[in-house]
């Protein structure tokens, strides 16, 4: 069962990573690269990492999403 | 039986996690991404605090309360952008 | 008493699965949102107090995950629910009162919170 | 274009996961090398976690240059977005939107409980997961609330310019002290081992970790605030 967990969140790993660069909204494409390091803060608990997942979880899915936010205010971009 | 309870318990999250990535990948608008994000980690949570129970390690247990003390700050933040505040 | 833990434990992983369901199936933002959070949040709660049964001398600290999820939750789904109201996202039909609105509009700036 | 891209990311990133996926299992053993830190951290430096005595002792010298990297990206932050407050300049009819007082009350409590939390992790690196960078990030996140829910909160640069190189010169002051009364730079024996387990042990190594607790802490939240205006 955890093999399958792994295959799991290493395909949603994926599946963010991509869909990321695949959307035009620029908002939608953050969230999912927030998504993405989420998840791969859960893959470094399962490699019995805690903590870079810590450091992960609190830099790659709070604080850059917030820098990207402002960036994207400071480009004028995200106003479809 | 109590282990095979807990094995079902791991199907039912393994869903849970295969159907917000499915809200994910469908979206619609970008409120959509943001809820599926938002439940993925609480989903998240119970999954690495069941991941300590099975490891047996307690220090996977802080790794939970990094998540649960501050997943909500990148939901709040898009949340503020959208209704176009600071 | 591990029967208990783990009794607890599926309980909180079967409304696990059905935030997950009605995130997929419901049919506007509004009702996601509510199925995403109600539900994972009762799960999740479920989930750690079940591993207390299992592990009485870890509760304290799962008893502080449990505070910080029901405290931080909630929060950032009513921002996320605000925001999608204030940006005007459609409705399901079915939905026939927009409370907020009308309140909004009998003040006559549309803004309230 | 975007497609093809797309596609060609998704084919080699497949065929990474692939090998890993194949060939996954647990290890059961750990390497020689691991298996001689498994042994040496705990007896010379008393410290339970191993992570952080290897980050704070043995690559200290390495720590040190990862703070220095990150001093250099919040000196360029400062130097590209430092300057006049740009913040009047919004278009006129959109003003912005105040946070609704929930959000407002709800940060109030979340604040302090994400703050003790972070000198939590930084006071217990050397026992559990944790240390000075994780910790760091944690503070500063507690920062990244405070301008999410109190836009009108202004932070004082200078006091935490200040803060900051104060923790950096006492973090090189430390290492001298080593060089002096101990083995080498960043040598944590100039403190007694004390117990092993306790709070207060394992040497220098939790001075160290609540100064680089400090100084990452204090420049993320800078960095933030001058994305901010």
């Amino acid at each position: 069962m955890l093999e399958l967990l792994v295959i799991l969140i290493c395909g949603s790993i994926l599946v963010s990573g991509v869909l990321a660069v695949w959307l035009d909204n620029l908002m939608a494409a953050m969230v999912s690269a927030g998504l993405a390091s989420l998840f791969a803060a859960v893959s470094y608990v399962l490699l019995a990492a805690p903590d870079v997942a810590m450091a992960e979880a609190a830099i790659g899915s709070g604080l850059s999403t917030l820098i990207f936010l402002y960036a994207i205010r400071r480009t004028g971009g995200g106003r479809e | 039986m109590a282990d095979m309870l807990l094995q079902i318990a791991g199907v039912l999250i393994f869903f849970a996690i295969v159907f917000g990535v499915a809200r994910l990948v469908i979206g619609r608008t970008a409120i959509d991404r943001v809820v599926a994000i938002d439940m993925l980690t609480v989903v998240s949570i119970a999954l690495i605090a069941l991941y300590a129970h099975l490891s047996g390690r307690f220090v996977y247990i802080d790794v939970a309360l990094v998540y649960g003390l501050l997943s909500f700050l990148a939901v709040l933040a898009i949340a503020r952008f959208l209704e176009k505040g600071p | 008493m591990e029967l208990t833990g783990s009794i607890l434990v599926l309980t909180g992983a079967f409304f696990l699965f059905s935030a997950g369901l009605g995130l997929l199936r419901m049919p506007d933002t509004f009702t996601r949102i509510q199925a995403g959070t109600k539900a994972s949040t009762l799960g999740n709660i479920l989930v750690l107090a079940g591993l207390g049964f299992y592990h009485p001398d870890w509760a304290l600290k799962l008893l502080v995950v449990a505070y910080f999820v029901l405290m931080t939750n909630p929060l950032s789904s009513h921002a996320l629910s605000r925001a999608a109201h204030a940006i005007r996202t459609p409705m399901a039909p079915s939905t026939m009162v927009d409370a907020l609105r009308e309140e909004g509009d009998r003040q006559g700036n549309g803004d309230v919170s | 274009m975007k497609a093809a891209s797309s596609l060609l990311a998704v084919l080699l990133f497949g065929a990474v996961f692939a090998g890993i996926v194949g060939g996954y299992g647990e290890r059961e053993s750990v390497s020689a090398l691991a298996e001689q830190y498994l042994a040496m951290v705990p007896r010379e430096l008393g410290a339970p976690n191993v992570v952080t005595g290897i980050l704070i002792t043995y690559r200290g010298f390495d720590t040190l240059g990862e703070v220095a990297v990150l001093f250099m990206v919040a000196a360029g932050v400062g130097v590209l977005l430092g300057g006049k407050d740009t913040t009047t300049a919004s278009e006129p009819g959109r003003e912005p939107r105040r946070p609704s007082e929930l959000v407002g009350n709800g940060a109030e409590i979340t604040l302090p409980l994400i703050f003790l939390f972070g000198a939590y992790v930084i006071k217990n690196g050397h026992l559990s997961a944790g240390g000075g960078f994780q910790g760091g990030a944690v503070v500063a996140s507690g920062t990244m609330l405070l301008m999410l829910a109190l836009p009108a909160t202004k932070l004082n640069h200078g006091f935490l310019g200040v803060t900051e190189s104060l923790a950096g010169v006492v973090y090189v002051g430390i290492g001298i002290l080593g060089l002096v009364f101990a083995a080498g730079f960043l040598d944590s024996h100039i403190l007694p081992l004390g117990e092993f387990g306790t709070l207060i042990s394992a040497g220098a190594i939790p001075v160290i970790s609540a100064l680089l607790g400090v100084k990452v802490g204090a420049e993320l939240s800078v960095i933030i605030d001058r994305f901010r205006n």
